[in-house]
């Protein structure tokens, strides 16, 4: 099973990815789901994703691979969205299925950490005001950052 | 060698991408930057404090050790803010 | 925000649950779900669930109250099917939204792993050469066993 | 007072629901289980194993100490098996 990835400009079709997953199989138990979208904080009015083509789904495909060796994965989609992007827009999404529900879980919250902490994507916020900003990385999120400090 | 830069890297470079041939004494990700912190205002705004900057030679994550060379790709950006 | 407990025959429409637990909002920036289907191990042909009419509703009512109180939540809802149904068939689904990920993914486990132990559920298999027995609850599973046994 | 049974209890008891007036005596769920245990065969097979049943006193788990009277509902079941 191959894991599925792609970054993309344009919205995701959950239901239409679900399905996918579960296509013509009897042996998958449970299906989980993670989607993120932008809030609202502080009056942003967009926010903007950058990536690093080729390398942002390299490490994602990699990140994927890893979670089919660690958990019994039937299934597994990451989507991750790029470009401008309004509040309430889904951002990104991670897709498990496996024949137990623990392994899809546990393999869902595996994955969405890991793109918070170690996938190529950068943020840039907009506000209604006029100010933008990046978004800095919380300490606890920057994974990169030993092996570059070591 | 072929450079990227990306987010505020990118935006006080002043630049995308470029491609550059730096001295032989540049042999590492360290040393790399010391060149180009030298290159132009832009350059030494975005290099200026380099515990801000994570670096991808080839696409994998590098460190200041990482050698570099004339055919490799090499990415600086800030820390990632995904997901 | 009051949770929305349903159980029932028919089948659930999860992108139309997932757009009315989003619709309208931008402080929701994390979407989990779980879905469970049935798996045709050994030769399973069907699955019929029955439950108690009015204490099943209630108790997952409850504990779905209770997640709302242990996690930031802004919207949760759980549907659980009932009757009998065939391998690859959705047999419940678990969605919970909230500002933060972590919240919506800890409450979706949360629920998911209490509906297998402490809602008034009870499947019985059929298999293909016309056996049929009751799922045997799991001692890790059989939460209620303790006020029983004590 | 009213009794439900559910999954294999209704199957051995082969009834789904019965109102029935047991004598003053029984005043508690294990009273009420041995009393019940008398009714039938039926009754006797689904209630053999004590350590197999699971109680509901008027929609909420109960004990065998759990007091019973003549407005219960009462639901006896297996331990439970969703999700």
């Amino acid at each position: 099973m191959t894991p599925r990835v792609t970054v993309q400009a344009a919205p995701f079709d959950l239901a239409a990815e679900m399905t996918a997953l579960l296509a013509g199989r009897v042996d998958v138990g449970g299906l989980a789901s993670f989607v993120g979208l932008v809030r609202a904080d502080e009056g942003l009015a967009a926010l903007t994703l950058e990536h690093y083509p080729g390398m942002t789904e390299r490490a994602i495909a990699g990140i994927a691979a890893e979670a089919c060796g660690r958990w019994p994965l039937t299934g597994c989609t990451v989507i991750h969205r790029v470009g401008r992007l309004p509040p309430g827009a889904p951002i990104v999404l991670v897709l498990t299925a496996s024949a137990h529900r623990a392994a899809s879980l546990e393999a869902c919250a595996f994955l969405i950490d890991w793109l918070k902490t170690g996938a190529p994507f950068w943020k840039r916020e907009e506000f209604a005001d006029g100010r933008e900003r990046w978004v800095e990385a919380k300490a606890a999120d920057d994974a990169a950052a030993l092996r570059w400090a070591r | 060698m072929h450079l990227l830069y990306f987010a505020w890297v990118r935006q006080r470079v002043g630049l995308g991408e470029e491609d550059i041939a730096p001295p032989p004494a540049v042999r590492d990700v360290a040393g790399l930057v010391a060149f180009l912190a030298a290159r132009s205002p832009g350059h030494a705004a975005a290099f200026a404090d380099p515990r801000q900057i994570r670096c991808a030679v080839n696409q994998e994550f590098a460190d200041p050790t990482t050698p570099v060379g004339p055919e490799d790709e090499i990415a600086f950006f800030p820390p990632v803010t995904g997901g």
